[in-house]
């Protein structure tokens, strides 16, 4: 169990994956994630605790050690990779005690400890199995065992689910909170999909291009999206994002007004009327009614006619037009609306954002 | 600026690393280690390059690893039979019983790669004590070096006898800038065979000694799938063997007789158009190149060709078992346009003395052995190879080989000693080829040779 | 590994066009294995040959016209061949030879191509065009540089002076890096984290993963040893030391052309390589597969 | 819009860096030169072979091109005389013709027919194994043998090939003996001997070409040309690349099979460069010199031909 500090760290290569100047300080037992589309360098990041990819700035530090020039076996940390890199040459019982044998642990031990953290992982019936003859989720939970049973200071996994099919990641998603609610091992979890990310994280760390986005819990980070990157990259389907200009206590989108809530006319008094801004309403804010309704305190009433219906099952989500804008609205499941129809859209300001003309959260 | 001296590869490579803080200092540094590394490996190179070019280069006198007993004789030559191995098994019983204290070890090398083994048995450490040399080579080895001078052995009185029994001839060719340098030995005579069958059935009763007796002979005797004549036409299969009769006898060699210039211009030129037009105009031969060496001869032993230019120990085969299925004899080639000379060619083979060899006296002591007509005479006969003693001959349970020893040998005019003998001959060949094509005449084939051994020269 | 099948595809394939019904396919197949053959025949004829030649006495060989099968197979030329000459000296020779350059070369080779596939250092891509370029010197131009060296050494007639030169060929190193290239690199990557160094990543995770490679390899490096001539021909002098090429060739000689011992000789020393090939041909096409050929 | 750098806050600010710059200098500084130590450990056994029996022959290949006489007779400097000799020489031109004109036939031959090959071995379900086998019996056999054997195929009277010409009515081909045809014979020796090798090597790449693209052209109405000229061909690029780069590079090098065969003739029709080489420095002794620029004219002329194929089949 550790701490995992990052100190000004950096990395160029040139191409993707670089990293920069990245802050940031992993706590003991903490579950974190790093989120972010592929090539803004979650992964890179996590290679560099690891020691498979050098530091080029900056100090990466385990429990106050720098880790920067030592070799990847010594930093006590394990990784899951998200091909789980299991030997194929070995039998299943070879592959987890692997690590083991390298560490010259006495071979009964092995055997022992091996049993042990394939029991915890439901893998006794496979030990003599090769990987190629194992399920997508056996491998993967192979994969983990070899890294369990080293008892690292750090985990780090690198989109372990990513090739898993849904069903399997959302048990196997589960077994992992469960494992580490269990083992309280320090995990830096690198993925692109926001619900593992959401559902998992202690925290998450959004990252773009290399540089870090926002840290926080991960409903702070939803409310609270510090640029429209991060409210654009989190939320399904995508947050409403409208361009438009402030005009004292009005939005002036593309052909439609909205007048600002008092929180939204706070965060607006940190820049001057009439300059460039963005409008950004979660789908579930927007609530859509057949007939006129009133405005009322954060709710603001648009006309809109729908374009687009995707039922989804659980929900429908409902695309209207307003003005030239198109809102998508994510309503209950057996709405009676179709394509044509005349609908009016409720805004709820609530949880609403204004984002200033260098996309950052204007009320951060 | 250390950029500058850094290879483009480096350069990239840190790029592509992207060292960013890397100082110039630390790339000095990366750089002096490559640097040491590389010229620890020049230093290392260059010593090993710089003893090897130092060493004296024929490897000669200081042995460094396991120094053989002092009285063992390597001794090497060519396969001359199948069985040469068992054979020579048997002669190091003898020799070392009649030499107690001295080892003898045969070995052999193969004609086809014999410059390579024996460039390679000269450049080793250990080179053979004594080597079996054909007089094609013997002058190459002289002049690097590499054979010692027994001048002093072979004129000692005590062996005088045995000197004056050995062909006058042998003795020309061993001498090379006033010294000697191996006792001859051993040699093949390149004859020609006839088919008395065929001859008889084309009513021919002697062999032609002109050239156009032959011509005529060879017409008349080509057809119902006989080919009247057949020599080797290429390089591979050392058909200069079978060329050079037909050039000596119009008084033409490869040089003239001080060595000094060519002598196959115009000289050559009549006996050459003769064998190209006999090829190439008259076809009694089957086509250039149609046969190599063994197909002729088995062509010949298949009663399909009636006169053969080949090798004297061809006949040991040939009577084997229940021998040929015809009677045949064995010729010299015509005479030349003049009528003058009839010769034979010869290639023979000398004992020489290696000068790496640390045991000189013993290899005299073998080499005077294997000269001696006890030991010469039974093994060439047994090969049915000629030998080139005057005093007696070898017991030939083979009349062919009988006759070639008792009429050949006396003919035989043996190559001329050069340097580059050898690569004369390979060299113009192929203009003597275009000749025995009829692409060009047998004057402009030896225009063209003359040109390419004056080259040599 | 990224799975690149769709199942929705094999869904939509429309069963392969057999317009003449069964027929159609058939001839098909018909015609695929007739190519294959007269393929093999043309493949195998000469060796049909040879062998026959090697059963015939030696009398018979050349008459005319020749007999395609002997009237009366004899092993004489087989008892010729091993009574008379010291096959089976030759024979070891070959075979220590080639055994020794292969598994020298698997090591040092894969060695040598897991550093230049895996690892990051100063100097490797110059070396690595070094190595590319040497592939293209004809060794028969370097013959007396390395008779030299040898000599120098001390090695002319030794077992070591017919191995070391055979080690010096890049095509191995060449092979080998393309083999460990198209390895994940995450396996590596994981056995650095489960604690492997860098030689244990290759001795326990690299080696066992490229044994197609190492085969292809093998078995390529053993043929070129096995097959040699020109080297064994010089580098050893003395008779004990012959290979097989060597020594088959010494049959053929201008004074004795005995094409039955010859083809004798041809048959038994193609013998272990065939055997070789048979048992290993599997991983020989695994192991191409695997990527030597991926540039 | 601009990236935003954000740090955490909450669990404090930027920290100090623990080791000083030049700390981490050094550091990493003997952390890469650990790294790279590592990698030349790794080079080192190869190295050793490699320069010891490559590297350095090279070298004094390159010392004796401006030197005469032997490795066995003394050396005397001669300047740039054995470069100016293999520009003047005849036997230079012809053997480098004669080599390219083999390459020119051998390569696309050998190519064509191993294609082919590949191509039906891998529709055979049955008893593929055996002609893989068989196939590649030829590639296995020794020059020496192979020469042998070819003496039963060429041979004027009882050869294979002239018996069956006979057979079918024709005259019989002069096979090694005429100048017009030696080379050529020279050639098919080389492509028998080498199909095997390329039809494996092909048959490995076809195999490994994913099925899911032959479908998707079989649903898209493509015939088997079609799908070999416009999926099959660039999918094989990496391996034709790689098998032709190493083709030329082989078969520039011929010299086994002419040795045995032919020894150059006849009138030189079948001299190679390599063929020469080995004349120059073994049969004519004193040629050493000579033969060693003639070997780096050949490197030369290797390096630039496969450097141009390399442009042209890497782009594209």
């Amino acid at each position: 169990m550790a701490q995992v500090e990052f100190i000004q760290v950096g990395k160029s290569y040139g191409e993707t994956g670089a990293v920069h100047n990245v802050n940031l300080t992993v706590d003991d037992s903490e579950f974190l994630v790093l989120l972010g589309p592929s090539g803004c360098g979650k992964s890179t990041l996590l290679k560099m605790v690891a020691g498979l990819e050098d530091v080029t700035a900056g100090e990466i530090r385990i429990d106050g050690r720098v880790v920067n020039y030592v070799k990847p076996g010594d930093r006590n940390v394990a990784m899951v990779f998200q091909n789980y890199a299991l030997y194929p040459h070995m039998t299943v019982q070879e592959n987890i005690g692997f690590p083991l044998k390298m560490t010259k642990v006495p071979k009964d031990q092995i055997r022992e400890r091996v049993t042990r953290t394939a029991a915890i992982l439901g893998l006794d019936g496979l030990l003599d199995r090769r990987p190629e003859q194992l399920s997508g989720g056996q491998r993967q939970r192979v994969a983990l065992a070899r890294s369990i049973i080293r008892e690292p200071a750090v985990f780090l996994m690198d989109e372990p689910l990513s090739n898993l099919d849904a069903q399997l990641r959302v048990q196997t998603r589960e077994e992992l909170l469960k494992l580490h609610e269990r083992l309280q091992t320090t995990t830096i979890y690198v993925t692109h999909d926001q619900i593992e990310a959401m559902t998992m994280g202690h925290r998450i760390v959004v990252m773009r291009s290399g540089v870090v986005q926002q840290v926080g819990r991960p409903q702070d980070v939803y409310d609270n999206p510090a640029n429209t990157f991060v409210a654009a990259f989190l939320g399904s389907p995508r947050i409403n994002l409208q361009t438009g200009k402030l005009d004292g206590a009005t939005f002036g989108g593309d052909g439609f007004v909205v007048p600002l809530n008092s929180k939204l006319a706070g965060a607006a008094s940190a820049v001057t009327a009439g300059s460039d801004v963005a409008l950004g309403v979660r789908p579930e804010d927007i609530e859509v009614r057949v007939g006129a309704v009133e405005a009322s305190g954060d709710k603001i009433a648009l006309d809109g006619v729908v374009s687009l219906v995707e039922p989804v099952g659980s929900d429908l989500y409902v695309r209207a037009q307003t003005g030239n804008v198109d809102w998508m609205a994510r309503t209950e499941a057996r709405l009676p609306v179709e394509p044509g129809q005349a609908v009016t859209l409720v805004l709820n300001l609530e949880h609403a954002h204004l984002f200033g003309e260098d996309g950052r959260n204007l009320a951060s | 600026m250390t950029d500058k001296r850094l290879s483009p590869f480096d350069r990239a490579k840190l790029r592509r690393e992207a060292v960013i803080d890397y100082s110039r200092h630390s790339i000095n540094r990366r750089e002096f280690m490559f640097k040491m590394t590389a010229a620890g490996v020049g230093v290392a190179a260059a010593t090993r390059i710089g003893d090897a070019i130092a060493a004296p280069a024929p490897a000669m006198g200081v042995k460094r690893w396991a120094k053989q007993a002092d009285a063992t004789i390597r001794f090497v030559k060519g396969v001359h039979a199948a069985n040469d191995a068992e054979i020579w098994d048997g002669m190091k019983a003898e020799f070392e019983a009649a030499h107690p204290g001295i080892t003898l070890q045969p070995e052999f090398y193969d004609w086809a790669t014999m410059p390579e083994q024996l460039t390679a048995g000269y450049a080793s450490d250990d080179p053979w004590d004594v080597v079996y040399n054909t007089d094609q080579v013997l002058a190459r080895w002289v002049s690097e070096g590499l054979i010692a001078d027994i001048t002093a052995l072979a004129n000692d009185a005590a062996w005088a006898g045995e000197r004056e029994a050995i062909a006058p001839f042998t003795w020309d060719v061993v001498n090379i800038g006033g010294a000697e340098f191996g006792v001859g030995v051993l040699g093949a005579v390149f004859n020609i065979w006839y088919n008395l069958d065929l001859f008889e059935a084309a009513g021919i009763s002697e062999f032609p000694t002109t050239r156009a007796d032959f011509r005529e002979a060879a017409i008349a005797l080509t057809g119902d799938g006989v080919y009247g004549f057949e020599l080797r036409d290429s390089a591979a299969n050392s058909a200069f063997w079978d060329w050079f009769p037909w050039i000596h006898n119009d008084h033409a060699d490869i040089l003239s007789d001080d060595l000094s210039t060519q002598n196959v211009s115009p000289n050559g030129a009549a006996g050459t158009q003769f064998l190209g037009d006999l090829q190439s105009v008259d076809k009694v031969t089957p086509e250039v190149g149609a046969y190599d060496w063994d197909g002729a001869a088995a062509l010949f032993a298949a009663g399909r060709i009636a006169i053969l230019h080949d090798e004297s120990w061809r006949t040991t085969a040939w009577d084997a078992g229940d021998g040929l299925p015809f009677e045949y004899d064995v010729a010299m080639a015509p005479f030349g346009e003049d009528g003058t000379k009839q010769t034979a060619m010869g290639n023979f083979g000398y004992a020489t003395i290696s000068e790496g060899s640390e045991n000189k006296e013993a290899a005299w002591e073998f080499v005077k052995w294997f000269a001696s007509a006890d030991v010469i005479n039974p093994y060439a006969a047994t090969i049915g190879l000629q030998t080139v003693r005057v005093d007696s001959v070898p017991e030939y349970n083979n009349q062919h080989l009988e006759k070639i020893q008792a009429e050949l040998v006396p003919m035989v005019q043996p190559p001329q000693i050069h340097v580059n003998w050898a690569e004369m001959v390979r060299t113009m060949w192929p203009e003597v080829e275009k000749a025995y094509r009829g692409e060009q005449s047998g004057e402009e084939a030896m225009a063209n040779a003359a040109e390419i051994i004056n080259g040599l020269v | 590994m990224v799975e690149t099948h769709f199942p929705e595809l094999d869904a939509t394939v429309p069963p392969p066009p057999r317009r003449g019904i069964l027929s159609t396919a058939s001839l098909y197949k018909l015609a695929i294995y007739i190519i294959l053959i007269v393929a093999a025949f043309i493949a195998m004829v000469p060796f049909g040959y040879v062998v026959s030649t090697s059963l015939k006495s030696t009398m018979s060989l050349f008459a005319y016209p020749p007999d395609w099968l002997p009237d009366e197979p004899t092993l004489d030329n087989y008892r010729n061949l091993i009574d008379r000459y010291p096959f089976w000296r030759w024979l070891m020779n070959s075979a220590i030879v080639a055994g020794s350059v292969t598994l020298i070369k698997l090591v040092v080779d894969s060695m040598a191509g897991y550093a230049f596939a895996k690892m990051r250092f100063p100097g490797k891509e110059p070396l690595f065009l070094l190595v590319l370029i040497s592939l293209m010197v004809p060794f028969a131009a370097l013959l007396i540089p390395t008779f030299i060296i040898v000599r120098e050494l001390g090695l002319l007639n030794t077992y070591w002076g017919l191995i070391l030169p055979g080690l010096a060929s890049p095509i191995g190193i060449f092979m080998m890096r393309q083999f460990i290239e198209s390895l994940p690199s995450d396996l590596e990557n994981a056995a650095r984290l489960d604690g492997c160094s860098e030689f244990q990543i290759y001795r326990r995770v690299i080696l066992p993963l490229i044994k197609p490679g190492l085969v292809v390899l093998g078995v390529f490096t053993f043929m070129t040893q096995w097959t040699s001539y020109l080297w064994p021909l010089v580098a050893a002098t003395k008779p004990q030391m012959a290979t097989l090429t060597v020594g088959a060739r010494s049959l053929t000689s201008d004074f004795t052309q005995d094409w039955g011992l010859n083809s004798a000789a041809a048959v038994l020393s193609m013998l272990p390589m065939i055997l070789v090939f048979i048992f290993l041909q599997r991983y020989f096409i695994a192991g191409s597969i695997a990527g030597a050929l991926k540039e | 819009m601009s990236d935003i750098t954000l740090t955490s806050t909450e669990i404090g600010a930027a920290g100090q860096l623990s080791l000083s710059p030049e700390e981490h200098k050094r550091e990493q500084r003997r952390y890469l030169l650990r790294r790279t130590a590592t990698a030349y450990l790794f080079l080192v056994p190869a190295a050793v072979f490699f320069i010891a029996f490559l590297v350095i022959p090279i070298g004094f290949l390159f010392f004796y091109t401006f030197h005469n006489g032997g490795i066995i007779s003394p050396r005397v400097y001669v300047g740039l005389d054995n470069w100016r000799n293999v520009f003047r020489d005849d036997l230079v031109i012809t053997s480098i013709k004669n080599t390219l004109v083999y390459c020119l036939m051998a390569i696309p031959s050998v190519f064509v027919i191993s294609m082919f090959l590949a191509l039906v071995l891998q529709q055979a379900t049955r008893g593929g194994s055996v002609f893989r086998s068989v196939f590649y019996l030829p590639t296995l056999t020794p020059y020496v043998v192979a020469a042998l054997i070819w003496q039963f195929v060429v041979h004027r009277d009882f050869g294979i090939l002239n018996m069956t010409l006979v057979k079918l009515g024709r005259d019989p081909v002069n096979w090694i003996g005429d100048p017009d045809m030696a080379l050529k014979s020279i050639t098919m020796l080389e492509v028998w001997r080498g199909v095997g090798f390329w039809t494996l090597l092909f048959l490995a790449a076809l195999i490994g070409l994913p099925k899911e693209l032959y479908q998707a052209a079989a649903i898209d109405g493509a015939n088997a040309w079609q799908r070999f000229r416009h999926l099959t061909i660039p999918l094989l690029r990496p391996t034709i690349f790689f098998a032709v780069v190493m083709a030329t590079i082989w078969n520039l090098q011929l010299f086994d099979s002419v040795s045995i065969m032919t020894n150059g003739g006849p009138q030189n029709s079948t001299a190679t460069v390599v063929w020469y080489i080995q004349q120059t420095t073994f049969a004519y002794t004193d040629k050493v010199g000579f033969g060693a620029a003639l070997s780096f004219t050949l490197l030369m002329l290797i390096l630039v031909l496969a450097l141009i194929e390399i442009r042209l089949l890497r782009k594209r």
